[in-house]
This record gives C-alpha cells, structure tokens and sequence, in this order.
C-alpha cells in the first residue's frame, strides 16, 4: 500500500473513531485526534517522494494520486496548520457540546484538503474538494447560529465554484477522452478556441469561490466568522488556499496558452484587487474581531490573487509566498480571537478591552502576527508584500499597484483596531477576572507567530521549495535569478537585502527600548489606565474613558460611497426574487384533481400538434 | 374560459381520433399477418376449444386473465382497506324504502335460477360465448339481488374469502402444475379431447369455472362492502 | 437457479391468494409470508442475475406458445438489473413497515402486506414482460395496489389524493389501451419483440401518434411534468415507507417501460429529444417547487420527481454512456430515496400535518436516523464519497460527450437548488430547538436495521462504486442491442 | 350512394370517439365526484367499442368453432380484441369500483362531492 | 572591521545631523508662525530647550509595557529610514545601507513609526490618544496614494525602484525630475503636507483645544523620544524629497537650503489655511493631488 493511501486511510479512520471515542472518554477523543494529526504529518513527513504515483482503478476511472512540488508546497501549509491547530483545538474544544462532531470534520476536512493537493487527476481532484466542501460546511454552522442563513449561503456559492468546476472537468473529458491533469495539460493547445476560453473560466470561477475572489465572497465573511475560530484557523489559513492552488495550476499551465492571456490576468488581477480593496474598507467597519478577521482574509486572498494572477516570475513568488505568510499570520490571529472569546466569552471589539496584561504572550503573538499582517519589515509578511508590488511595477500594473498599496494601507486601520480593541485601552473591571488561556492553545500561536518572524529574515526558508514547484510547471528558475544571499532581486535588478534590514531594526529598537524601558523600569510604577490626564483632570471613577463607538468614522465617512454597493444584499435579493418566482409557479399544483387532469390533455394535444416538427 | 380551453382541446383530440380511426379502416383486414391467425388454428387444432376467445383469454393469454384475475382481487382488497372498520362499526345496510312481498317473493324464486345460470355460462365457456367472468358476474348479480331485496340477507365473509382463496389457488395451482410437468406456466396438462365437447381443452375448462367462482365471490364481496356503508 | 422468471409473478399471487386462508388461522403469517415470498424473489432474481451473464438473455414464454403467440418474460440485463432491485427495495420495505402501528393488527396488515407484495409484483412483470398488453395489465394491478396503498390511513387526507392518482391513472389506462390498439391494428401483434420488428411497416403518422399516446399514459406513471400533480399528494398521504416504495419500484416500471417504447419499440429519432426537454423541464419544475415546500414528505416528492426527469434527461442522451448514468442514477436514487423516505417519517412521526418544522431538533432525539438521513441528503445532492456523486458525474460525462453544454449548465444549476432545500432540513435537524410539543418517537428495531444497511450501501458504493457499475454496465450494453432483444426473444427453441 | 354507405360504415367508429369524448369532456367539467367517475367510465366504454370494432371484419362471424362452422376460419372476425376486451372491461369495473369507494370516503371526510373544495393537498 | 566601525560611526552621525536639522526646523517654524500670525514666539533653539528639559525629567509612572515600546517603534521607524535615505550624493561620510532598500521599503518602513506609536498611546487608557490615533491613521491613508502615485510614475519612468538610481540619473543628467515630472512632484509635494502634520491637517494632535493626541499620555524621556523621533522624521522626508525630485544635494549647504525651502511649503500653507475635519483632508487628498498623481503615471508611461 502506498503513503498517500495510509494517510488518507488514517484520516478516514481516525475521524470516524475519534467521532465515536466520546462514547468512551472525552481525553481519549482528544488523544485519538490529535494523534490522527501528528501519525499523519509524521508518515507525510518523513515519506516526501513527488515521484511516485498510486492509482485506484475503477472500471471507468482511473484515480491517480502523487504528489507534485506545487502540492508539497501546499502540503506543507496545510500540515503544519492543521497539528498547530490542532493542538489549538483540543484547548478551545475543552467542555464543549458536540466534540465528536467538530473532530470528525475537521480530521475530514484536513483528509480532503490532502486529498485535494495529491490529486493528479481530476476526479479525485473533486471528489476530495467536494468532501471538503461539505466537511468545511457542517463545521461552519457548528454553532448554530444563522444557519439558515450563513450556512446555506456558504454552500451554494461553494456549490456554484464545484460545479463550474465539474462542468469544466466533464467537458475536459469529453475533449481528451481522460481525467489527467497532465492530459489536459498537453492536450489544452488542441483544443477549439471557445472551449479554450470556457474550460480556465468556469476552472476559475471553482477556485475563486473558495478564494473569495469578488463577485463570489460573499460567503465569506459570514462562513469565517461562524466556524469555531480553531477551525476558522484552518479555513482562512489553509482551505483558502486550495483555491490559490487550483489558480497557480491553471495559470501556470492553461492560460500562457490563450492568445487572450493578458486579458484574463488582468481581469482577475483586477477582481483580486478590488476584493482586496473593498473588503478592507469593510473590515475596518466591523466591531466583531471574527468579521474583522474574516474581511481581512478576504482582502489578504485578493493580493495573493493578483500575484498569481499577473503570473511573472516574482509576482508567483510573492503570491506563493503571501499564501504561505497569510496562512502563519492569519490562523495565528483566528487563534488569538479564539482564545480571547473562550477566556472572555465574547469576540466584540467594542465589549473587550485591555486584555494586555491579562493575557500577555497572547498578545505577543497578536502583535507579531499584526506586524506581519501588515507587511512591515522586518516581518515575513513585508517580504511577500515587497515582491507582489515590485512585480507589479516591472510588470506595468501601475494603478493596479496603486489600487494594492491603497487596500494594505488602509489595512493598518483595522489593524489597529484589533489590537487596540482587544489588548489596549482602559481595563474594564468586567474583564479583570480574565486569565490567559491554556499553555495548548498558547504555544501554538506562539510557535506560528515565531514562523513569522523567522520568515522575515530567511524567507529561503520556503522560497526554494515555491521555486522548485514553479520549476515543476516549467517557470524560470526563481531561487538563483531572484534570490541571492538574502536579497531579493526584481526585474530590473533593484533588490532588498533582508538580513541588513533585521540587524538594523534590531538594533535600532533594543537601543530604544533599552533607553525608555530597562533604565526606567525601576524608578517607575504601574499605574492604571484609569490614572491619566484628560487635559490635567483627573478622571472620575464613573466617566466613561473607553473609545470603542465608530472607530474609524472619518474615514468610513470618506469613504463612504464605495461600500455603499454590497454585492451581498444584490445576491440576497436575487436569491429571494427567485425563492418568490418559485413560490409563484409551485401553484401550478393547485390541487384540483380535475386540473391535473385538463394537463394531461393539454400536454397531449400540444404533442399532437407539435408531432410533425418533433418526429420528423 | 376553462370549458372552452377542454372543448377545443377535446376537438382536437377527436379530429386526430377520427383521423387516425378513418385511415385505419372498418371492416377490413388491416394487416397482412398477425398471431390472430396462429390464434385460431392453435385453438381449433392444439387446444381443441371452439370458442377462441376464451382458448385466448385463458391459455394462449393466460397471463393476462391471471393479471385480471388479480386485479379483481386487489380491487376487493383496496376497496376493503379503504372502507374498513372495526367489527363493531359495520352499520345497517342502507335501503331506500322496504321490499314488498312481490319482490321479495320473486327474488326468491329468481336467485337459484341467477346461480344456474351463472355456472351455465362458465361452465360452457371454452363452447360457447360466455365464460368465467360472464358467469361470475351472473351469479354476483343474484346476490345482489338478494342482498338489495333482503335487509338482513348477509354473506359470510369467511366463505367469500374462502371461495375466492380456493379459486385462485385452483387457477395458479393448475398453472404450476403446467409448469412442473410441461416445463410452461399454464401449460396444457391434460389431453385436449374432441372440439365442442364439454371435456374438450384439458385445463380450460377447469381454469374458467376457477375463474368463475373468484369472480362471483369477488364481485359479491365488494357488493357487500360498498353496502353497508352509512351515509 | 432457483427458478424461472415466471415465479416471479406466480409465487406472489399464489401467496396472495393463500394468505387470507393463513391468516385466519395464524395471524402473524400475514406479515410473515410475503417477506418470504419477497426475500424468496430476491434470492430469484440474484441467482438468475447470475445465471445471465453466463448464458444471456432467458426468456421464458407461457403456456408454451413461442413469443409472438404466447405472452413471454424477458430477464435480460437490463430488465433483470431493475427487477431485482426493485424486489430488493420491496423487501426493505416490508422489513421497515413489518411492526408499523395500524399493521399490528391482522386485518388492515392483510391488507396492506398483500398490496404492498402485489405492488412489488406488478412493477416486476412491467420490466419482465414481452408483451404490450399484459404490460397493461400490470399497470393496472400497480395502479389499484397503488390507490389501495395510498388510501391506506383513514384519518388523512388520503382519500384525496388516491383519488387524485386514480383519476390521472384511469385517463392513463384509457390512452394506453388506443395506443395498443392503434399498434395492434396495423402490426396484428402485441409482442414488443415482433412490434419493434414490423416497426418499420407502420406509417409515420401513426406511429407518432400511438407514441404520443403511450407517453401520455406512461408518463403519468413516470411523473413527467405536467402529468404528475397526483404524485406529490400520494407520497404525503401514503404511509410512510410506501413512498419509498413508489419512489423506488413504481416509477422505475415506468420509467422502464417508456425506455422500452423508444429504444426498442419505436424507431423515432426525435423521441430522444422529446425524453430530454420533458425530463428538463420536469426536473426544473419539480426541484423549484420542491424549494418552497413547507412539509417534509412533499418535499421529498418533488425531489424524486426532480430526479426522475433527471434520469429521462439521462436517457435521452441517447449514447451507451447515457444509458449508464440513467441506469446508474435510478439505483443511487432507489436506495438514497427509499432511505430519506424511510428516516424522514421517523423524523416528523407523530405530528399530523408533517412539516418541515417539526424535525427541528431532532438530531439530538434520533441521532441515528438523523444521521442516516444527513447521508441520505448528501447522497442525492451528490456529494462524494457517496454514491449519488458518481452517478451525477456520468450523467454530467455524458452529456459533454454528446456536446450538450447548456444541458450540463442547466442540470448543474438546478442541482444547486436541491442542495439548498436538503440542507435547510438537516440544519433544522441539528441545529433549531426542539419545540416541546413534538415527540420523539424511536424506530423500531427493524425500521433501524433497513436504514442502516441503506446507508452502508450509500457509503460503500460511494467508496467502491465498481461493486454496480459492472453490472450497470451490462445493462446499459443489453439496452442499445435491439436486434439482439428482438433476436433472443424471436428466435427462442423452448 | 356509396359514398354515403362508406361513411356509415364509420359511423360505429364515430360513436365511439364521441363516446370517448364526453366521458372525458364530463370527467374534465363535472364538478361531482360521482360525475366525473361516470365520465370516466363512459370514455373507458368508449374505448372499448372501439377496439371492439377493430377487431370487425365485414360479414365475418364470430370466433366460435360451433359445429358446422368449423372451416369458416377466414371469415371469423379478429378474436384477439375480444379478448382483451374482456380483460379491459374487468379492470375497468375494479377500478370503478376503488373509485367509488373512494368517493365514499372522501364524502366522509369533506361533507361535499364537488372537486374543486377538495384541496387540501396543493402547492 | 574598520569599514563597520566606519559605518556605525557615519550612522550616529547622520543620526546627529538629522536631529539637530530636523529641531532647527522645528524651532524656525515655531518662530515664523509666531510672527505671522503677530506674536513674538520662541526662540529657534527653543526645542533644543525643550528637549534638554524632557531628557533630564525622570520617568514615575508608565501604564505598562507597550508604553514603554511604542517610543521605540517611532525611533526604529525613522532611524531606519534614515539609514536608507542618501543624505548626501557621492559622499563617504555618510555611508547609509540605501543600496540594500529601496523606495517600497521605505514607504512601509516610514508607515511603522506611527503605527507603534498608535500602540504605545493605546495602552495608555487615555481616549484622546485613541482617537487621535485614529485620526491619524485614517489621514495617513489619505496622503499615502498621491504620495504613493508619485513614487511609481518616478519608478516607471526611470525603470528603477532604488533611490540611489533615481538620484544618479538625475545626477548624470542633471535634470530634475522636478521638472522632467512635474505632476509628480506636485502630487508629492501636496501628500507631503499630509506628512508634516502641519495645520490644515493637524486635527491628529489637535494641539490648540486638547493639548493630546497621540502623545498625550507621554511625558519625560518618553515626550523627548517622540520629539527626536518627529525632527529626524521630518529631516528624514525633506531628504527624500529633495534627493528625488531636486536631484539630491553634493554637500551640506545645499542640503539645507534645498530642505529648508520645502520645508517652507508646508508650513506656509499651514499658517493660512484652517484646520479641515478628518474626512475633509482625506477628501483632500483624493482629489487633486491624485489627479496629479494619476496623470504623472500617465505622464510617466506615455511620455
């Protein structure tokens, strides 16, 4: 038997044990799923081979399995946030109703996402993306909150991107007559020119669903925030990025095909920025920390998206590498709002306040994580950041660029309404009871949070696995031409060297901080939020001194036209509309025996009179 | 407006009809060769029946009359789940106004003649027109005359049942029996005699007066269902 | 072999009519028998199953007159598939209604076991029979089992809708027997065999009118667009594993018989067509309407229904791969249906009106038989792994490999929309509060055991679809080769 | 004069078709339950003339070897259609019979025998 | 050995530079508003002063840890970026690590300075820095397109994105991209008034009513760290301006008139203009300055 078919054989079993292990004991549940994890990660881990291929036979499909380096790439995200959340998970699941039910899909779910990378054909291809679907569905509506409303909502645009998709795939097979990527691959050029334009569009549109790219987002913000934020971990940091994983594929091997190539890269370049515009706006809007996030990954998905989809050299890079990045960065977050909602029971921002103190290596890992969110050096996040803007440059996207750079600054907004909505500001006796969470869900964030430290300074680190993946597909080298001793080149030859940055910044910032914080630090004391000066008065105990309500207004003010158009309320009024039409012709069966009766004589009459042009 | 929409349509529905029936001609022999001929040799020549509906409808079609058969089965079993009761509720027959002597006298005196001349017909079946079904029927309707004549005439539903079991079982065990020793379901088992005698046809003959008795005690048991309903 | 395709037919009836005896004696041998006579026909039509693909066809001709004469049964792949899994379905069937409240007691479980056996045994000489008109006669015992069993509970509204189904059905008979008739005076022969022989030597105008007159009263059965408002009211007021049954057995008969007329019988090219903007259009309509139910068993309905123009749609691609995705979508939808019929009416058991609301909750009360039917509505959106999905993927294979894109759009689209209405139920399922008025009520013991083994065959045929696509496969092979049918059945030395 | 014979020789067809039309034009319009069963049953009638009169052959007899007429093959008319006449009628009569009864119920239940109030099932 | 020393060396003392220019300025303008607006005002070595006192106070409360860090964020802030910016062309006294960062870089390295100010004044519990911050952060997305617009058209016509390049091709040719792109500079200059903070958009600190804003919590070495922090900032922008539009400075006079001239700008602008509500200036930018700055990339490209 191969690696790839133990694994998914381990998933499968361990999700149903461990669904069923409550039966016996909730810490057994918890030691079989984390130990489904951490066997699963490790075969894959000690067995990496992207030569070998499994094939199922089935009387009229073969399914091959094997890994590629793009899937590796992948894989790796995907493993080391699905143990970290895993770990994560047991913390946040402790005392809670449907534990089974919540591990079984998430076990499902990691299952499917391998099952997605290892796919070389594309049934299975599906097959494991719809096994997610579903998995990734049932766990967002865990909560059983607006299930009607976000869960469906979810699942249909999931279903629209699946079935584009499998309309793509079937029409494939009837075009080269097998399910093989590789065979379409090198069967695409034979191809007339509609199917050749119909096949990457309804390809793009499965994946866009899952990457949230504009028109079919908006299950996103509702589906993230409703998922158990250990989940969420998962959905934002890896899940997502099946969807980049298909559009690096079709990029890399169907579009440079078209004649019309740079139309449909610009085209959802541009989608990929607008999202990335437009859902920034709304996340600085939302008081909920999850729809914050939930937006924000929106928005970190468009950027990833216009790397990928400009598509030279570095602009791949930096797409890869910001999917890798917004995977550490993201789930890190998704954790910390997971934390704080189990220690404080809530996730508003307008409700918590001043957890700093409270839940100090929490917040580390928050502030880190925001620092690379943001994209400022000497962070990974600047590094990827750093690249999609200089391909955008020596690519000749200058307002997509500017369109970019407007979406990330104004990410600093809701950046800083995270942290200060959780960790600063006044500390509110209602929280003061609050002690920071378990060690479980701690180390987790902090192991991610030190990933992306790490990254910032040795980005190498993953570069040369995302350059031997693009190698795979045929692209230049990258590593040698764009890299060189921790400096990264673009086009025209102008580069950045990280290490340089890291020391100066370093030693800039410990000079400082040892100025102010190890000489003052004695002669100093704490004192409370509530001991300041409001213009040399001294608060009373009563006033109100938290800032909380319309955070960002100005700026919302400002920019209020653009958000003014929701995509969302269109598609839900379309949707009602329709549910309307249906509920109209329902009444066709209006009930009368006798006018069903009058149908079938109609229907049989129209047939007589249509006889001669029907059976000619 | 709906009973224009039916006319028209039935108009239409009766063009085509007539068109169709017109074209394919009275009278005539409309196709050049059909089973009705290997129908009426078989009969007269292998099954020595005289009657070749009846050799069609119990042997050469067989199968169908077992389907009917079945059918008239069901419909007194659906007919019973849809009216049942409890025992308890079974309510008095309902008769408009009470038979006077006249009738009850009469029906007396008609009901063994009914019954005679029902078995007659089934009896003679594979001979002459009539057969099962024909037969059957005449003997229901001797009950019913009964049944509407006499307030409180009533039929054993144990026996109906009875009789309509045996019945059956007669016809598919005789079919079986086919089976068994002729390798067909249905098949002649017994020798076929001499045409237009009474024991002529082998099995028949048997099959019809099976067929007979079903559908008399079917037929008389949905009568007297749908009788004692209340209104 | 155990047997012969006539026992089939013979054994049911021979029970039916011996049953009434027993059960005066022995009151429980009204339940007990027809599952012997049904597991009997199971072990029948497996063994012959077997005994098929050694020695093809069997044709069994009765009374011992060859075909054209004497009335014949066919048990080829193709019919032999959907018999033996409609007497596979008849008996879980039985299995799950055998402890049902009203059958308890012995009179109305005479009743309702010797309709429900004889149902089971008119759908199956449908498939096997060789000739038109006892095809009608089947029909017809299909259609008086079917209004018994619809109007089975006296307190429902159940009067109405048999009488709904018997109303289509009696116009059904009326056109299906000028239909015959029209054949039968120009071809002189009501075997379908020497029919589609002589096909040739009737003219144009006739044929497409007797055509257009079987599809009128096929179709009713089949529950095709604008004949099908009987169907929905008989799933809701039939009891509970009765639509299952009718979902299951009768309309596949139908749906048979209609495949029979156009692939074999007729010659008409454009019928094809005709299969696929009917199936269309029915599966629009149905899966739209079914968007908007308010009770769960009317959705259900729909939804089967949705499926059946589906599996129209499917054969009137027209290809062998077509065939196959019908064939293949009939069965996923037999035992996917049949299990959603069955948990479903645990689900709202006690409640009279049967809404959707009243399964709120439930997942807590009945895990398993909400578990089993969350599989069952995963199943029939066509979600992998399990079985729906594959059959979906070869209707959707072949319609690219005929190029019929729109198709695969529409039937995509639509597919969305029955998604949505199965999930709104699960959702409530696990994730509404129970209202304190509606009762939980257990299934028995043997009602779990029918849905349960229905949900391992979902989840092994999902995983391991090769165990019926052989034989699927056979079938759809059987169902092009009309010279072959016309052959085997023609030329037979018994 | 021929002309006018030929389409007697119709006539039996027409009534026949006409027949089939009211049961169904009565089954279509009719209010009554009990109506529309007997419009059900006349159009079934009809339907059996017709196929009954297909079987017709011009001077032929009737399908019976009775003695002295046994080498009258070809003049005998079609039997088959008699034949299945016989088995149609029967299950005309049973599926009446399930109709009536049916009736019956639902006149329990709704207190009406018009068909149009009996709508509880729609939609 | 000896280059690293040299370069530590030249760091501390560009570091020393920028400080003293950057307090000088900020003294003159002090003076130069007073006078306009008829005061006598203070003397231009006043913030000397100020800074002087500040270091010397001794620190008795903090509010915790980020307080004490959020100084220091503005100090990596604008050192770094200072230590990426050519002070002067061709000069080996000021060897800077430019040739390793370039002008994406420091457009996000400059953005860190108020973002770890904005969470030094957060933990301070006091809601006048909060919503300064605010404030502040959204005035910041305003100016940062034109500014941004203005940097790619240079970087798209000149196909490079290091300032070391675009000052030397200005160097060689000797024309200024002040008037090779006019627009450019325009819609540079206009963000760059966002960038001073300078009335009309000094609604962050709000000094005249709240006397708060960010810093209002901070005191002692923690005011004098901002304080440093802002002059060598604004030394830090004046340069970089200067060095890409005006064709950088060969020695330290030039330097200065070319800086103290713009620096003029905005705060001549300043003192006649009120002060605009938060969306107003937001508003402000996006419209004229990024019409200059669309049309320098139009310009850039086409031309």
């Amino acid at each position: 038997m191969d690696i790839i078919n133990i694994i998914l054989v381990i998933f499968f079993a361990g999700a149903l044990i461990t669904a069923f292990a409550a039966k016996i004991s909730s810490i057994v549940q918890d030691i079989l799923f984390i130990g489904t994890i951490l066997a699963t990660s490790i075969i894959f881990f000690l067995n990496i081979n992207t030569n070998t291929e499994t094939i199922i036979n089935l009387s009229h499909i073969n399914l091959t399995l094997g890994l590629t380096p793009l899937s590796l790439y992948f894989a790796f995200i995907v493993f080391g946030l699905a143990v970290l959340a895993g770990f994560y998970a047991v913390g946040q699941m402790q005392g809670k109703k449907k534990k089974g039910y919540f591990y079984f899909n998430y076990l499902l779910s990691i299952a499917a996402m391998f099952g997605i990378l290892v796919s070389k054909d594309l049934v299975s291809f599906f097959i494991f993306w719809e096994i997610m679907t579903w998995s990734s569905y049932l766990l967002v509506i865990y909560n059983g909150e607006n299930v009607q409303k976000t869960g469906i909502k979810y699942f249909v645009l999931s279903a629209i991107g699946a079935y584009s998709m499998l309309m793509a795939i079937v029409i494939i097979h009837s075009l080269t007559g097998s399910f093989l990527i590789s065979d379409l691959i090198s069967g695409f050029n034979n191809m007339s020119a509609n199917m050749q334009i119909l096949i990457p569009v309804l390809l793009l549109t499965g994946f866009g669903v899952k990457a949230a790219l504009m028109p079919l987002h908006i299950w996103a913000p509702d589906a993230y925030s409703n998922a158990p934020m250990s989940y969420t971990a998962i959905f934002s940091g890896a899940l997502s990025k099946m969807g980049i994983y298909g559009m690096v594929i079709v990029f890399l091997t169907l579009i440079t095909k078209l004649p019309q190539e740079t139309l449909i890269r610009d085209i959802i370049a541009w989608l990929g920025a607008i999202t990335a515009a437009i859902s920034t706006l709304w996340a600085i809007k939302q008081d909920d920390a999850k729809r914050l996030l939930a937006y924000s990954s929106i928005g970190q998905l468009g950027y990833i998206v216009v790397g990928v989809a400009i598509g030279t050299p570095l602009a791949m890079l930096a797409g890869l590498f910001l999917a890798f990045m917004h995977g550490v960065f993201k789930s890190t977050l998704f954790m910390v709002v997971g934390a704080i909602e189990k220690q404080t029971g809530t996730s508003n921002l307008k409700e918590v306040t001043g957890l700093i103190r409270k839940m100090p290596w929490t917040f580390i890992a928050a502030l880190i994580s925001i620092i690379a969110l943001a994209g400022i050096p000497p962070l990974g996040g600047f590094v990827g950041k750093w690249m999609l803007y200089e391909s955008l440059i020596t690519s000749n996207h200058y307002l997509l660029v500017t369109l970019v750079f407007f979406s990330s600054t104004a990410a600093f907004l809701y950046c800083y309404k995270f942290l200060f909505g959780f960790f600063l500001g006044q500390e509110e006796k209602e929280w003061s009871h609050v002690k920071e969470a378990p060690a479980i869900m701690v180390v987790p964030m902090l192991i991610l949070s030190l990933i992306s430290v790490v990254l910032g300074s040795f980005p190498q680190l993953i570069l040369k696995p995302i350059n031997s993946a693009l190698s795979y597909y045929s692209l230049p080298d990258t590593y040698n031409n764009l890299w060189k001793e921790s400096m990264i080149f673009n086009k025209w030859g102008d580069q950045v060297a990280l290490t340089p940055i890291v020391y100066g910044v370093a030693i800039v910032f410990i000079v400082f901080a040892v100025f102010l914080f190890f000489k003052n630090r004695k002669t100093s004391r704490y004192v409370t939020t509530k001991d300041i000066s409001t213009s040399g008065e001294v608060p009373k105990e009563h006033e109100n001194l938290t800032f909380k309500e319309n955070f960002f207004q100005p700026f919302l003010r400002a920019v209020e036209p653009a958000m003014k158009r929701q995509m969302d309320k269109y598609m839900l009024a379309f949707a009602k509309g329709l549910e309307d039409l249906f509920d109209f012709t329902r009444r066709i069966y209006n009930g009368n025996g006798q006018t069903y009766a009058i149908y079938a004589i109609i229907f049989v009459i129209i047939l007589l009179l249509l006889s001669n042009n029907l059976f000619s | 407006m709906k009973k224009a929409i039916i006319l028209i349509s039935l108009t239409i529905l009766g063009v085509y009809l007539i068109d169709i029936f017109t074209g394919i001609g009275f009278g005539t022999q409309h196709f050049a060769s059909g089973v009705k001929d290997a129908y009426l040799i078989g009969s007269k020549e292998t099954l020595k029946v005289s009657n070749v509906v009846t050799s069609i409808v119990v042997n050469f079609r067989g199968f169908d009359t077992l389907g009917e058969v079945t059918v008239l089965f069901l419909a007194s079993m659906a007919l019973g789940g849809i009216l049942y009761k409890k025992r308890h509720d079974v309510g008095e027959r309902s008769v408009l106004f009470p038979s006077t002597r006249i009738v009850m006298s009469g029906a007396k005196l008609l009901f063994p003649s009914i019954v005679l001349l029902g078995a007659y017909v089934f009896i003679h079946g594979h001979l002459s027109p009539g057969g099962g079904f024909q037969g059957g029927t005449i003997i229901a309707t001797g009950f019913l005359l009964m049944l509407i004549t006499y307030r409180n005439y009533s039929v054993s539903h144990n026996r109906l049942s009875y009789v309509e079991s045996f019945a059956g079982i007669l016809f598919i065990g005789l079919g079986l029996a086919g089976y068994f020793i002729n390798n067909s379901f249905l098949a002649n088992i017994f020798p076929a005699g001499k045409l237009n005698d009474l024991f002529s046809g082998g099995v028949i003959g048997i099959i019809y007066v099976a067929v007979g008795f079903k559908v008399a005690a079917e037929l008389t048991g949905i009568i007297y269902t749908v009788l004692h309903e209340k209104d | 072999m155990v047997g012969t395709p006539v026992l089939f037919i013979v054994i049911p009836l021979l029970a039916a009519f011996i049953i009434p005896l027993t059960g005066m004696v022995w009151k429980n041998s009204v339940r007990i028998i027809p599952g012997l006579v049904l597991s009997y026909m199971l072990a029948l039509s497996v063994s012959l199953m077997w005994h098929i693909t050694e020695t093809g066809t069997v044709v069994e001709v009765i009374a011992g007159w060859k075909p054209p004469i004497g009335i014949n049964l066919v048990f080829s792949p193709f019919s032999g598939f959907l018999a033996t899994l409609m007497i596979f379905l008849g008996l879980l069937v039985w299995a799950y209604s055998y402890k049902f409240k009203r059958n308890v007691d012995s009179e109305p479980a005479l009743k309702y076991f010797i309709l429900l056996m004889l149902l089971v045994t008119g759908s199956v000489g449908i498939v096997l029979t060789g000739d038109i008109f006892n095809m009608f006669v089947f029909i017809e015992i299909v259609g008086i089992s079917g209004y018994g069993l619809t109007s089975f509970y006296t307190r429902r509204d159940s009067a109405e809708a048999a009488f709904k189904y018997l109303f289509m059905g009696s116009i059904a008979s009326t056109f299906l027997l000028l239909a015959i008739m029209i054949i039968y005076s120009q071809l002189g022969t009501l075997n379908i065999a020497e029919i589609a022989d002589k096909m040739p030597m009737m003219s144009n105008k006739l044929k497409v009118i007797s055509l257009i007159f079987f599809i009128l009263a096929i179709g009713i059965e089949a529950e095709i667009f604008p004949l099908n408002g009987w169907a929905p009211d008989v799933y809701t007021q039939a009891p509970g594993p009765i639509g299952a049954a009718f979902a299951g057995i009768v309309v596949k008969s139908a749906i048979y018989a209609s495949v029979r007329l156009v692939y074999t019988m007729f010659d008409l090219s454009g019928a094809l067509d005709l299969f696929i903007v009917i199936g269309l259009i029915t599966f629009i309509v149905a899966e739209t309407t079914a968007l908007r139910q308010e009770r769960l068993k009317r959705m259900l309905a729909y939804s089967s229904i949705g499926q059946m123009g589906l599996v129209m749609v499917a054969f009137g691609i027209g290809t062998k791969e077509g065939i196959f995705a019908a064939l293949f979508l009939i069965f996923n939808h037999a035992i996917i249906k049949s299990l959603l019929f069955f948990s479903g009416s645990y689900l709202v058991y006690n409640k009279k009106n049967k809404f959707i609301k009243h399964v709120n909750g439930m997942g807590k009360y009945l895990p398993i038989t909400s578990i089993l039917f969350t599989i069952g509505a995963f199943a029939i959106i066509g979600l992998p792994p399990f079985a729906g999905f594959w059959s979906k993927l070869a209707i959707l294979t072949a319609a690219a490999d005929s190029k019929m894109l729109m198709l695969i759009a529409i039937i995509l689209t639509v597919s969305i929309l029955e998604a949505v209405y199965y999930l709104r139920v699960i959702n409530r399922i696990y994730f509404f509060p129970k209202k304190k008025s509606t009762e939980a009520k257990k299934p028995t013991l043997n009602a779990l055991i029918v849905m349960i083994s229905l949900g391992i065959i979902i989840m092994v045929i999902g995983f391991y679809p090769d165990l019926i696509t052989g034989i699927i496969d056979r079938a759809a092979t059987d169902l092009m080769d009309k010279t072959g049918y016309i052959k085997d059945i023609l030329t037979i030395n018994n | 004069m021929e002309k006018y014979l030929e389409i007697l020789n119709y006539t039996i067809y027409g009534a026949a078709i006409l027949l089939l039309l009211i049961g169904l034009y009565g089954a279509l319009t009719k209010k009554s339950l009990i109506k529309i069963v007997l419009g059900l049953s006349i159009m079934d009638s009809g339907v059996h003339l017709l196929m009954i009169s297909i079987g017709y052959l011009k001077n032929g007899t009737a399908p019976i070897f009775s003695p002295g007429h046994e080498n009258e093959l070809a003049k005998m008319v079609d039997p088959v259609p008699q034949a299945l006449v016989l088995t149609a009628i029967v299950i005309g009569f049973g599926v009446t019979a399930v109709a009536l009864a049916l009736v019956i119920r639902l006149y329990k239940h709704h207190n009406t025998l018009r068909i149009d109030e009996i709508k509880n099932l729609k939609w | 050995m000896e280059s690293l020393l040299m370069n530590i060396l030249g760091a501390v003392t560009t570091f020393l530079l920028a400080f003293a220019v950057g307090m000088t300025y900020g003294g003159l303008r002090r003076k130069i508003v007073a006078r306009v607006q008829n005061r006598y005002g203070p003397p231009f070595y006043q913030n000397f002063i100020d800074a002087f006192k500040l270091y010397s106070k001794s620190t008795a409360i903090h509010h915790g840890a980020m307080h004490f860090l959020g100084p220091a964020f503005i100090m990596v802030s604008s050192v770094v970026s200072l230590m990426f910016i050519p002070v002067l062309t061709n000069n080996q006294w000021f060897p800077n690590l430019n040739f390793q960062g370039d002008l994406i870089f420091l457009i996000y390295i400059m953005v860190f300075g108020p973002l770890g100010m904005a969470l030094g004044a957060g933990q301070t519990g006091n809601p006048n820095s909060a919503i300064g911050v605010t404030r502040g952060l959204s005035q910041m997305v305003g100016f940062e397109i034109p500014w941004v617009m203005a940097l790619i058209a240079l970087m798209v016509q000149y196909k490079t994105t290091s300032i070391t390049g675009l000052l030397d091709i200005q160097v060689q040719s000797g024309h200024w991209f002040m008037f090779e792109n006019p627009f450019a500079f325009s819609a540079a200059i206009l963000a760059s008034l966002g960038m001073f903070r300078y009335s009309p958009f000094d609604i962050v600190g709000a000094p005249t009513e709240l006397a708060s804003g960010p810093m209002s919590e901070n005191g002692g070495k923690f005011l004098f760290v901002m304080m440093s922090s802002g002059s060598v900032f604004a030394f830090v922008k004046l340069t970089l301006i200067v060095d890409l539009f005006m064709g950088g400075a060969s020695n330290l006079i030039i330097l200065v008139i070319k800086t103290f001239l713009l620096y003029m700008i905005p705060v001549t602008y300043g003192i006649v203009s009120p002060r605009y509500r938060t969306e107003q200036s937001i508003t402000y930018f996006w419209g004229w300055p990024l019409f200059f700055g669309l049309i320098a990339i139009i310009y850039a490209v086409f031309f």
